[in-house]
């Protein structure tokens, strides 16, 4: 875990409203695992750091992915080259990439976690397929990439004409992330499969037991430790609070 | 020039005026950003004797310069406690006070018998001021024969120092500071978060699964110093401060209001080295206005 | 689509349920910018029988999200209202309440027998819970019988709307409510200004002259709303939310966790126009929604 | 009273550690009297708006002159040309400029009032002696200005060594503007004297009582609104809270 002054390094559109922001965290992005993600904070910003999965690291940079949804996301939007971020990570558990065939299936921002993920599995000699879905082809990451890729959207304006899991074969490893109806979803169809989950955080770090993710056999863990990664079958989806509305 | 920043509060002696509050640095094993020798020691999570689950997710949301929490002491019960970490305090070279927690005040002192002799726990901070526990909490803090009793059911069962952390829910925290004194506590900490309540507009309910929660952070700072220095005036055992604070100078607004120590909360979920650039600054202010210990500090206590 | 956003409090119509709240709108003369039309009402400035000259400065003082401020209720006495202020009042659009104080039960009752049937005063808001004032304030909010002797004393002397302004300084503001609807209160206005403290590093003393001050602020809209709701579920008369209002959906919060109205203070001082940005943006939300009414947004108000 | 939304078009240093900033406020730099001050806000800027005395105002623009001393003027002195700042002015009483002889006294940041006092002093056919004070040479406001200029320091670097009022000769119509200290010393020797005087401020327009100015004669007025222009001899002195760090 370190703490670093990372001083944002680039800014690229990726989707209607989605962008990607790069910063200089070079510890992070030597250690950081697929995954795993950073708490941000800044001067001027809200009292909490902001959670954001890493999306790529390579070099001295990692970057992360966003959409304003509120008071946070809008100021990260606002940064330009050289205002700096507080940068606190790498957290978390991340994904446990293994196997020949692996599929990977994001839900809008659930994009987030995944080209870490598919790096990881291709380095490791799988091959990955990847279906990204959302509302509308506008609101699909274009950097989705894979040995095969497969488009979701709700409205059918590109690709499969609903939803990403719907969308999906079957495969041996099945690595997902989105909204939570979505990973239920994935819950119910692939048991074994590593979600990464949401929830709110105080800390980011263990020590607030403020991140609860309900558990199927009952009781809590923490989403910033034990997760954001999680066995699907492990989670207990009804318990854990929906409506993220910054999830497209 | 170096500054003598230790402090004696009853039969305990800190190497440094500045502590992890309780549930805010878990069981001191979760984050090794921060440089320990800035710490002048550690409470820990709550703990009650039994295993609790705690509440149901959403626990937190964030307000104007704090944050509400519901976490209702999620915690692994005491044996956990005795031999995951106790075990691990021991090698440690700051003391460990454990946060206790029960739903009667003969439940409090089973607990301070429990752990009382276990090698790296120091002492004990009585929580009768938990907003987010559906029994006790609370009520044990804005009821001085129900503070007083739960503090000497602690009392009698212990040698080890025995803190007792007061409530901001209350119109006059000097009799509860006095109720808890006049049964031999050594030390009171003022003050645990401020029942609050955020809304959501999407759902039209309470933002948090518990409805309210307890607000923490800057916001409560002023309200915070006053209460400390209320009970600083209530009474002579030390009175520890809390609530807010992010910064040296933030923690100096306690120590000139009268207490002996400060703890440090939410600013480390903020800053996980907060605790460090609080010391540290704490430090260099006594050196720039040429105090040789932190006890050189003028205080405002008028006694009245 | 216009939204119909008048609500009745007691006998009384508004137009609109934001109000300014007493201190931080003088007496409605001095600030030209606000469009009136986004006024429901206005509570003036508190007023006793005599004038006051005030604390000595510094009376305000900065904190996070917040500030603390001891006035000290200085001002003109009810002679000099009646004969500088009530006149400009009676031809004004929206109802002024007048904020009265004193220093026993009769004195408040005095002071409503004077201004009853002044021409410009609509109602009384009885402040009970002013943190700045050495005899009375305080000590009337937090008794509940002191409370409803107040009420009694003002509600016997006139038939005028009666509001009850309550402290948060109280471990249950539901008795203290309950206590003064049993006497006849019209409403509720919660809450008032929590004490707090600010300390000078330079003087190592309090910054404001007063020592404590009261805090208000977005800072303590957690706290406000918590209460707000706590006197709600306690009463069938209405209550007026007050605590931190910058914006709608912060006046949201309070009309969804069961209040008729709010009123707008610190956020003036900050932002002239503040409760025309409140009272629109109220507007554009509830049209946002789909309702035709302030009345039919959804409440969360559990009966217990 | 105007509320404006205005744009930073110049900042400027015109002493050491000492800024002007100009901005764009037409209808108060068309209206605002010497002595007058405007309330300024900003976003991510403290809860309170801060006050500053208006420096000068020509054509559309308004100035005001600043040290950093904490949270609100640190931030201020990085706004860059464009930036916004909320504009609350004019607010309080001004200077009442009358004959034909007017001495003007400034001690450090007391300067700030006094650039519009002499403009209107000359233009009203006045003769303008201006004493300027401070610590050093090097914080002296580089753009005092007048018929007679005459420079004060604490230490003889540059012109009378000793204190401005100590530097000062008689004249008609006495304006002062400095620490307390600076202006209960010209309440001595000219009663009459109009002084500006510094109190904190929660609202500038009159509606809190937050700047209550200790009056000789007993009770406090605002200094917002009766303010903060008064009589030399109509303050109580020994009442008003002094140490305002910032005045240097
Ligand atoms: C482990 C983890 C990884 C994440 N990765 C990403 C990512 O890669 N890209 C991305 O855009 N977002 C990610 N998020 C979500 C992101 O942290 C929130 O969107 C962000 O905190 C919103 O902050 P804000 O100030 O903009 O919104 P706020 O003003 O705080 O809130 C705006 C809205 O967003 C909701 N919200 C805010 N924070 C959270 C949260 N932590 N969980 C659920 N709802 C929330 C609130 O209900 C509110 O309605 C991640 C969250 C977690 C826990
Ligand atoms: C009518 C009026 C006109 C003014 N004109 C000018 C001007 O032209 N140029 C200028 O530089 N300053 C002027 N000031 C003072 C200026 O408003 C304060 O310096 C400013 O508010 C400091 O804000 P800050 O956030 O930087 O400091 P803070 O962080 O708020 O405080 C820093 C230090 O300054 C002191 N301080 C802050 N505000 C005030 C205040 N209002 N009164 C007294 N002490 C205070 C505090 O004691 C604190 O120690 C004026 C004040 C008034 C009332
Ligand atoms: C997430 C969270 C959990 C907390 N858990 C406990 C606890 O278990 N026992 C306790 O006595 N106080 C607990 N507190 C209160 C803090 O110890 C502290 O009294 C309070 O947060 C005010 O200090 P701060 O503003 O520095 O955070 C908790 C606070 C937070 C924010
Ligand atoms: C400067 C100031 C003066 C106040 N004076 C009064 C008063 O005279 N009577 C009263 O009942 N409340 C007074 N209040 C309290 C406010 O009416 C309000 O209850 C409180 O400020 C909380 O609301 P806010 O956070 O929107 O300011 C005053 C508040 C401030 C900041
Ligand atoms: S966010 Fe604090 S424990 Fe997970
Ligand atoms: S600053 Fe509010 S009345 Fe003068």
């Amino acid at each position: 875990m370190f703490l670093l002054d990372a001083p944002v390094t680039a800014k690229r559109q990726v989707a209607q409203g989605m962008f990607v922001i790069a910063m200089r965290a070079p510890e992070i992005a030597a250690t950081v695992r697929a995954g795993q993600f950073v708490n941000l904070g800044w001067s001027g910003g809200p009292l909490l750091r902001r959670p954001f999965s890493v999306y790529r690291a390579d070099g001295e940079d990692i970057e992360v992915v966003l959409k304003a949804v509120g008071v946070g996301t809008a100021q990260l939007l606002e940064m330009e080259g050289g205002d700096r971020v507080s940068c606190l990570g790498p957290l978390g558990r991340g994904f446990e990439i293994a196997g020949s065939r692996v599929l990977v299936i994001s839900g809008g921002l659930g994009v987030a976690p995944m080209p870490l993920a598919a790096r990881d599995a291709r380095s490791a000699g799988a091959r990955v397929t990847w279906v990204h879905g959302a509302r509308t082809a506008a609101e699909l990451c274009s950097e989705a990439d894979g040995d095969e890729i497969v488009w979701a959207t709700d409205d059918g304006s590109r690709g499969f004409h609903g939803t990403a899991v719907a969308a999906a074969t079957d495969a041996g490893l099945v690595l997902a992330c989105g909204p939570n109806r979505m990973l239920a979803a994935v819950a119910e169809r692939w048991p074994d499969a590593q979600v990464a989950v949401e929830t709110y955080m105080g800390c980011g770090t263990g020590v607030c037991l403020g991140c609860a993710v309900p558990l199927a056999l009952g009781g809590y863990d923490r989403a910033c430790k034990e997760g954001p990664v999680y066995r699907a079958a492990a989670v207990n989806w009804s318990a854990l609070p929906a409506h993220l509305p910054y999830v497209a | 020039m170096t500054v003598d920043m230790s402090v004696a509060i009853g039969d305990l002696r800190l190497r440094g005026p500045v502590l992890a509050a309780s549930g805010t640095f878990g069981y001191g094993t979760e984050v090794p950003l921060l440089e320990r020798r800035a710490l002048g020691g550690m409470v820990s999570k709550g703990i009650f004797i039994r295993p609790r689950e705690g509440t149901a997710p959403p626990r937190i949301a964030e307000t104007p310069a704090g944050m509400l929490n519901a976490i209702g002491l999620q915690g692994p019960g005491v044996e956990a406690l005795i031999r995951d970490y106790a075990p691990q305090w021991a090698g440690w070279d700051f003391p460990i006070l454990v946060n206790i927690n029960g739903e009667s005040a003969s439940e409090y002192g089973e607990l301070a018998a429990r752990l009382d002799g276990v090698p790296g726990v120091a002492g004990f901070e009585i929580n009768i001021s938990c907003p987010n526990v559906e029994q006790g909490g609370l009520y044990f803090g804005n009821d001085p024969r129900a503070a007083a009793a739960v503090t000497d059911a602690v009392r009698r069962r212990t040698k080890l120092p025995v803190w007792v952390k007061l409530t901001p829910m209350v119109s006059d925290i000097g009799v509860i500071a006095r109720a808890v004194e006049s049964v031999g506590a050594d030390a009171l900490c003022a003050i645990n978060t401020f029942v609050g309540m955020s809304i959501d507009l999407n759902t039209y309910g309470p933002r948090l699964s518990f409805r309210t929660g307890g607000l923490s952070g800057p916001a409560i700072r002023p309200l915070a110093v006053h209460l400390a220095h209320q009970a600083a005036r209530a009474v002579r055992i030390p009175v520890i401060g809390i609530g807010g604070i992010t910064r040296a100078e933030d923690a100096l607004e306690f120590l000139v209001a009268g207490c002996v120590a400060v703890q440090v909360g939410t600013a480390t979920f903020v800053n996980p080295k907060a605790i460090e650039e609080v010391h540290d600054g704490l430090v260099s202010f006594l050196e720039s206005r040429g105090f040789k210990t932190l006890a050189d500090l003028p205080r405002y206590l008028p006694r009245d």
